[in-house]
């Protein structure tokens, strides 16, 4: 996208056009989870209990907040403050990092527990709370999984920025790096109520 | 109108007619419309355009608005037959239908059970679909009905058969390599004869008793009695034998007794052969104590099966032989078979040429693996029968010798 | 606007970017050479899925087991169907045509994103080398038929895995190839390149994008949501433990029928192109055509339930589904309407790519009358899964699409080359394909209607007379294609010399840049000021 | 390009702001549903995060000093969405 004249709106357009196809490909297991939370509702209410509030509650502050560091870094990038930019941005890089850390743990204790796709436990409880947890392991992972990616490209544009690649007249790389930064935060917003808040 | 008068063919032919009718009108006329205009307007005859017209409110108003409405019947009337196959009429008999790789069980009121859907002409039959694997769907198109049998769903299909006859049931939803002979029929009876059959299958002669019983449960859809190979372990020589089992992911030795063969059937994920893939479902509570015991007897030889001896011409006709060979000395894709048995051959092996006999070693190992020898002058191309059975192909054999000399 | 006869040698073909041999092609960002690529790319693979439906036909040659045998002949239709849909025929037009033409017929220099468009090109590559490796490896062949329905494909030992996750790939390609002609079109028109002076090509394609943009993430989700249940038995289609297979063909056909439009979209907008310009007269209803077009992308995206009707959904379900089928009719009835009074009082010439287009119209219209029987619940009950409908979508997809795409490679590619094909020979290939053609899919419609299921390599005897001919027949078609791709091949290395607008086209493509076009398209930027339709103005004619 | 193109620079104490209504949207949430609405929970919790998930887009993604085309591309988008999910329930509520 480093063509000599730079379409502007035109490289904003094609990221949005990209969002759209993630929301989609996550709405695919939200139609899988309205479907079976109509189908079992109490089962799903039992299976978010297990899940800890606190783990799913510290992951959401800590991605609303990198959300607002990126969008800041964006700012500050545009008023020519190059160096707050980039802490900005090591800042989010970090939450990302820190969010990962904390979903390790939620997992592993998890799995600890016995409850994982396909496990015995899962298979001899009534059959609406397998569904959760393969439906829960999926969208986590897969946002998870975004998570990463999401971090990798911040990290690529911290390095253009530091580099002066990227500055305040040509920006639009950062700007489309934050972009999919939150829509990763944007996924999370539903994620969370509907799976560690179901009642 | 008595709903039970009408029957699902009366109910969806006509809508095939009026919209295969009205779909043929609007292809012709758009067919001759476009040869006219080519023919009238082609550059030879009409070197300038005659017109610049790019659009017209009118027409396209008209034709926007005609077709809508050709649809919202087509729509109307579609949805009406439909709800005639949702809507089984009163008083009409109940039969469960079962479907498994790759066999069907029909299980009537009484218990009694078959593999051929047998009803009364002239009665609705409310058929209820289950599968225990994977879909498959009940098809009888003579009564233009169709439904998909779904694990863990009930769903269901009725009809009436208006005369006394057989009629194809086919499996229509794809379900693996048994899926093309996942076949069976609808035998439509004179009410008496069906309750007299209903009864006497209640009964059930017990000469070959286990034998029919493998057959009843759908197990001979993916076992063989005679040695070869299919979805599961062949029966033939199961007894009391060593197998390799799974158990858990970890490799065992076991002896094949009773007590193993009947975990087999009943929790048939206990113990997965070496081999195979773990697609058997259980038969825990679906297979009746007594006839367990059957099987079980039958399996470990205590009853000795009696094989009716396979028909050699149904199976030259069944097996496509005859696509590429044939019976009355004329020449096809392969030698005819009239007087083939006791003749002189020549054939090549590995490309060196020989003569021989045809005798029933030769032909066995013609029909098991014909690449092996090569008739002179034709093509290598006949597949290997590997799937026929040593009595079957015994039975091939005994016909081409009654066509020989 | 500048003069365009002055042709500079051989146009783009000169300027490799200072790369040489291959790496002058695979490395290109030049959208008419990723648009070549992959027109040979889906060309080979064409050829590929075309054989493996003449062995689809030998073994139906007549009862019983004739070539392959059951599992063979699972496998066969299955890479059959993956290579034709996900290969050819979904790509076909938008990828190969439209990286071709479009972007000259808005008066671009090349794509938004001539980057991504590589990269798409790769995803395509990639994904088409991994279906064809999951023939060889692991479990071999996958056995599902291309819509993969669970529990089977769950449970098949076959290599499923791999083959899914090559559609995943390709699923990609179309997101991207989709996201960029958006934009494009979008941004980079040319000044005076009115939304209403847009070619109706260009119209299909960006309506066609929409649908690849928000219609593909579903089947992606729906491929991994397969690997899953495959690889750590998340059990979410699974009844034993409370997931429903019904869900997997709701997921499956979001996408899969949306990806129909896919297919047909930008093949009617090559036939709206084409007609005009042999009957030179302007298109009829250029308004019609450009809104019915959005209007099928979507209403298409509110039908796929319809492929459902006897899967055990409810029959509310079946009632708004079935309704909403009929509705996505009427701009197609529209489209053919509009084409056949463009041929009022023009002056039409029976050229090749002309008579594939006039061809497309009939075969097109017959499949999708086909499609009102498919419509209707009643009907279709009967139907579904027969051979009914195996002759419906080639009528559509083969007689549509691929007629289409044979249409355009007569109109367009000499173009780019800068020779020609032997018209006669054209039209000879031309007449044993549609006879071929109609005796193959034609007897396959009757043997529907008359109950013969679809995906079986055996059947009962009294379907054998009407197979064969559909056998025979196959072989007819056989020979018109490969005549036909002799000839168009032949000519276009070895072909008379192409000039610069023989055909006497109004749009971009041939009024503003030479043959073949240069490296950017245009030496200037053109400007416009007439529809693409306005022979006059555009002062136009055909060489005779 | 013009200036206009570049966009709009948003203030910090915007940024922050929208970033404690968030926050503050979040609490509500795990308060909400501590008690007990039967069905109306997860309307709830739907409701609360288009929401947030508005504020996100407009403001942290700039949607709302876009030009008009990107709210109409993202209305398809959801529209489409909506269509996918909803349909579905023609088939699961009627069952
Ligand atoms: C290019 C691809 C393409 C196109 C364009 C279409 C177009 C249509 N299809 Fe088809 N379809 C497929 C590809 C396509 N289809 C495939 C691949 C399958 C099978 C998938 C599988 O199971 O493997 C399938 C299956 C399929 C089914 C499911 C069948 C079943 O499995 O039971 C249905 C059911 O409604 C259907 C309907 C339609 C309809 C109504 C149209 C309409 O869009 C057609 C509109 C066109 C016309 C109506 C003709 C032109 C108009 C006139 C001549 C004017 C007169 C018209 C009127 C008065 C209305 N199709
Ligand atoms: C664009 C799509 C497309 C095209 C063009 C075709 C083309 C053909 N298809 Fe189709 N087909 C599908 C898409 C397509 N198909 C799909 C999606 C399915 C469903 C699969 C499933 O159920 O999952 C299907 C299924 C299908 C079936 C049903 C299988 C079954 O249900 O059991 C059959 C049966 O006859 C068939 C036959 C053919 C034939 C004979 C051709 C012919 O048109 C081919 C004509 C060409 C030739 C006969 C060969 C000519 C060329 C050569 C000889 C090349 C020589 C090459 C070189 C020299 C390099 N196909
Ligand atoms: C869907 C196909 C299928 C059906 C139907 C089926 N089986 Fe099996 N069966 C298998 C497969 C595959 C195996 C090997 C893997 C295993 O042990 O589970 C097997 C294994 C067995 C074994 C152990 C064989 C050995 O070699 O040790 C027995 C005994 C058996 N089946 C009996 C039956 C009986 C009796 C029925 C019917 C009542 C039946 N099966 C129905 C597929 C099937
Ligand atoms: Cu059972 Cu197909
Ligand atoms: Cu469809």
């Amino acid at each position: 996208m480093t063509e000599q004249h730079k379409d502007y709106t035109g490289a904003k357009l094609g990221m949005w056009l990209f969002l759209f196809t993630e929301l989609i490909l996550f709405g695919g297991l939200f139609i899988l989870y309205g479907v079976y939370l109509n189908r079992y509702p109490q089962e799903f209410i039992t299976g978010g209990g297990e899940l800890n509030v606190w783990f799913g509650g510290g992951n959401t502050l800590v991605l609303l907040t990198s959300s607002l560091t990126v969008a800041m870094s964006i700012s500050a990038l545009q008023r020519g403050n190059r160096s707050l930019c980039v802490k900005l941005l090591v800042a989010t890089i970090a939450m990302a990092l820190l969010f990962l850390v904390n979903k390790y743990f939620e997992w592993s204790a998890k799995i600890h527990h016995g409850i994982y796709p396909g496990a015995p436990s899962l298979q001899e409880g009534p059959p609406g709370e397998s569904v959760f947890f393969g439906l829960y392991y999926l969208t986590t992972g897969l946002h998870g999984l975004h998570v990463l990616i999401g971090a990798g490209i911040l990290t690529w544009v911290m390095f253009l920025v530091r580099s002066g690649k990227v500055n305040g007249d040509d920006f639009v790389t950062l700007e489309n790096a934050g972009l999919y930064w939150h829509l990763v935060d944007l996924i999370w917003i539903f994620l969370f109520p509907l799976y560690y808040l179901v009642l | 109108m008595n709903p039970s008068l009408v029957t699902t063919q009366e109910a969806i032919d006509p809508v095939f007619i009026f919209i295969l009718g009205i779909s043929l009108v609007m292809l012709v006329g758009i067919t001759i419309a476009m040869i006219y205009f080519i023919i009238r307007y082609h550059r030879s005859r009409q070197p300038e355009p005659t017109s610049d017209v790019d659009h017209n409110l009118g027409l396209e108003v008209v034709w926007t608005v005609i077709p809508t409405l050709i649809v919202l019947a087509m729509f109307y009337f579609g949805w009406a037959s439909f709800l005639t196959l949702r809507n089984v009429p009163e008083g009409a008999l109940e039969i469960s239908a079962t479907a498994r790789m790759w066999s069907w069980t029909f299980e009537y009121a009484g218990g009694q059970t078959s593999n051929r859907l047998r009803v009364p002409v002239g009665q609705p039959v409310k058929v209820n679909l289950h599968s225990v694997d994977v879909l498959h769907a009940f098809y009888a198109p003579a009564f233009r009905v169709k439904r998909d049998m779904v694990p863990g769903m009930e769903n269901y299909v009725w009809f009436t058969a208006p005369e006394a006859g057989s009629y194809d049931i086919f499996c229509a939803e794809y379900c693996g390599v048994g899926h093309a002979d996942m076949t069976t029929s609808i035998e439509a009876l004179p009410p008496e004869e069906f309750e007299h059959w209903l009864r006497q299958e209640a009964a059930p002669e017990t000469a070959d008793l286990g034998r029919e019983l493998l057959g009843k449960h759908g197990c001979l859809g993916c076992h063989s009695l005679d040695g070869s190979q299919m979805v599961g372990p062949t029966f033939k020589g199961l007894s009391g034998r060593e197998a390799t089992v799974l158990q858990d992911g970890v490799e065992k030795t076991l002896v094949t007794d009773r007590d193993y063969l009947e975990r087999s059937i009943l929790q048939p994920g206990h113990d997965i052969v070496k081999g195979y893939p773990p697609v058997m479902p259980g038969y825990e509570g679906r297979i009746p104590e007594g006839e367990l015991v059957q099987i079980l007897d039958y399996l470990t030889g205590a009853a000795a099966p009696a094989k009716p001896k396979p028909d050699g011409a149904a199976l030259v006709q069944q097996n496509g032989c005859l696509g590429c060979h044939s019976d009355d000395g004329s020449s096809k894709v392969g030698p005819t078979f009239k007087e083939l048995f006791g003749a002189q051959r020549t054939v090549s092996v590995d490309g060196e040429t020989r003569s021989l006999t045809a005798d029933r070693v030769y032909l066995e190992r013609a029909i098991l693996e014909p690449s092996a020898e090569l008739v002179e002058g034709y093509p290598g191309m006949m597949p290997p029968y590997g799937h026929l059975s040593a009595d079957q192909v015994e039975a091939i054999i005994d016909y081409l010798e009654g066509l020989g000399k | 606007m500048s003069d365009v006869t002055a042709t500079s040698g051989r146009g783009f073909w000169d300027n490799s970017g200072g790369r040489s041999g291959l790496a002058a092609w695979i490395f290109s960002t030049d959208h008419k050479r990723i648009g070549l690529m992959y027109f040979w790319s889906i060309v080979i693979f064409f050829l590929v899925g075309v054989m493996l439906g003449l062995l689809i036909r030998l073994e139906l040659i007549a009862p019983g087991v004739n070539f392959l045998g059951a599992q063979r002949y699972n496998a066969t239709f299955t890479l059959h169907g993956v290579i034709m849909i996900f290969l050819f025929i979904i790509p076909g037009v938008p990828a190969a045509f439209g990286n071709l033409v479009m972007p000259i017929q808005i008066g671009a220099e090349d794509v938004a994103f001539p980057r991504l468009n590589l990269a798409s090109f790769w995803f395509y590559a990639i994904g088409a080398t991994l279906a064809l490796v999951s023939l060889f490896t692991a479990g071999g062949a996958p056995d599902t038929g291309w819509t993969f329905y669970v529990p089977f494909s769950t449970r098949t030992t076959t290599n499923v895995s791999l083959a899914v996750f090559a559609v995943f790939i390709l699923g990609f390609s179309g997101i991207l190839t989709g996201m960029n002609f958006l934009t494009t079109v979008h941004r980079l028109r040319a000044p005076g390149m009115t939304w209403t002076r847009l070619p109706l090509f260009t119209w299909s394609l960006y309506a066609t994008a929409w649908v690849q943009v928000l219609a593909t993430p579903v089947l992606a989700i729906t491929l991994v949501l397969i690997m899953a249940e495959r690889l750590v038995g998340t059990g979410l289609f699974d009844p034993a433990s409370g997931g429903d297979p019904i869900m997997y063909q709701h997921l499956f056909w979001i996408y899969s029928h949306p990806a129909v439009y896919i297919m047909i979209l930008p093949a009617m907008g090559v036939i709206s192109d084409i007609i005009p310009v042999f009957a030179r007269k302007p298109v009829f209803g250029y308004k019609a055509i450009a809104i019915s077009s959005i209007a099928i992308a979507a209403a298409g995206s509110l039908v796929w339930g319809h492929h459902m009707f006897t899967s055990g959904m409810s029959d509310m379900a079946v009632l708004v589904f079935s309704l909403l089928t009929f509705i996505v009719a009427i701009p197609s009835a529209i489209k053919v309407f509009n084409w056949v009074s463009t041929l009022y009082k023009g002056s039409i010439r029976l050229d090749p790519p002309m008579v594939y287009a006039l061809s497309f119209v009939l075969l097109f219209s017959i499949g999708g009358l086909g499609g009102l029987i498919l419509g209707a619940p009643g009907t279709d009950v009967h139907v579904h899964d027969t051979y009914f409908v195996v002759g419906h979508f080639h009528y559509v997809m083969f007689g549509g699409t691929g007629f289409a795409f044979f249409a355009a490679m007569h109109y367009w590619l000499p173009k780019y080359y800068g020779r020609t094909y032997n018209k006669k020979v054209a039209l000879w290939a031309w007449g044993l394909m549609f006879i071929g053609f109609n005796f193959l899919y034609m007897p396959m419609q009757i043997l529907g209607m008359q109950g013969m299921p679809r995906r079986y390599y055996d059947y009962v005897p009294k379907f054998a007379d009407l197979n064969l001919l559909a056998t025979i027949s196959s072989w007819v078609l056989a020979a018109g294609l490969l005549l036909m791709f002799a000839n168009v091949f032949y000519g276009l290395f070895r072909g008379k010399p192409f000039g610069t607008n023989p055909w006497g086209g109004a749009s971009l493509e041939w009024t503003a840049t030479a043959t073949p076009p240069l490296l950017e398209n245009f030496t200037e930027e053109p400007i416009v000021t007439h529809g693409p339709y306005d022979f006059k103005q555009a002062g136009v004619r055909a060489d005779d | 390009m013009s200036e206009h193109d570049k966009g709009h620079i948003i203030g910090y104490p915007v940024l922050i702001a929208v970033w404690l209504a968030l926050l503050i949207l979040t609490a509500i949430t795990v308060a909400a549903a501590q008690i007990d609405l039967g069905e109306l929970n997860i309307w709830v919790a739907l409701g609360i995060a288009s929401v947030k998930s508005s504020l996100v887009i407009a403001v942290f993604m700039h949607m709302k000093y876009e030009k008009p085309l990107f709210q109409v591309f993202l209305l398809v988008a959801l529209l489409t969405l909506a269509i996918f999910i909803g349909f579905t329930f023609f088939d699961v509520l009627y069952r």
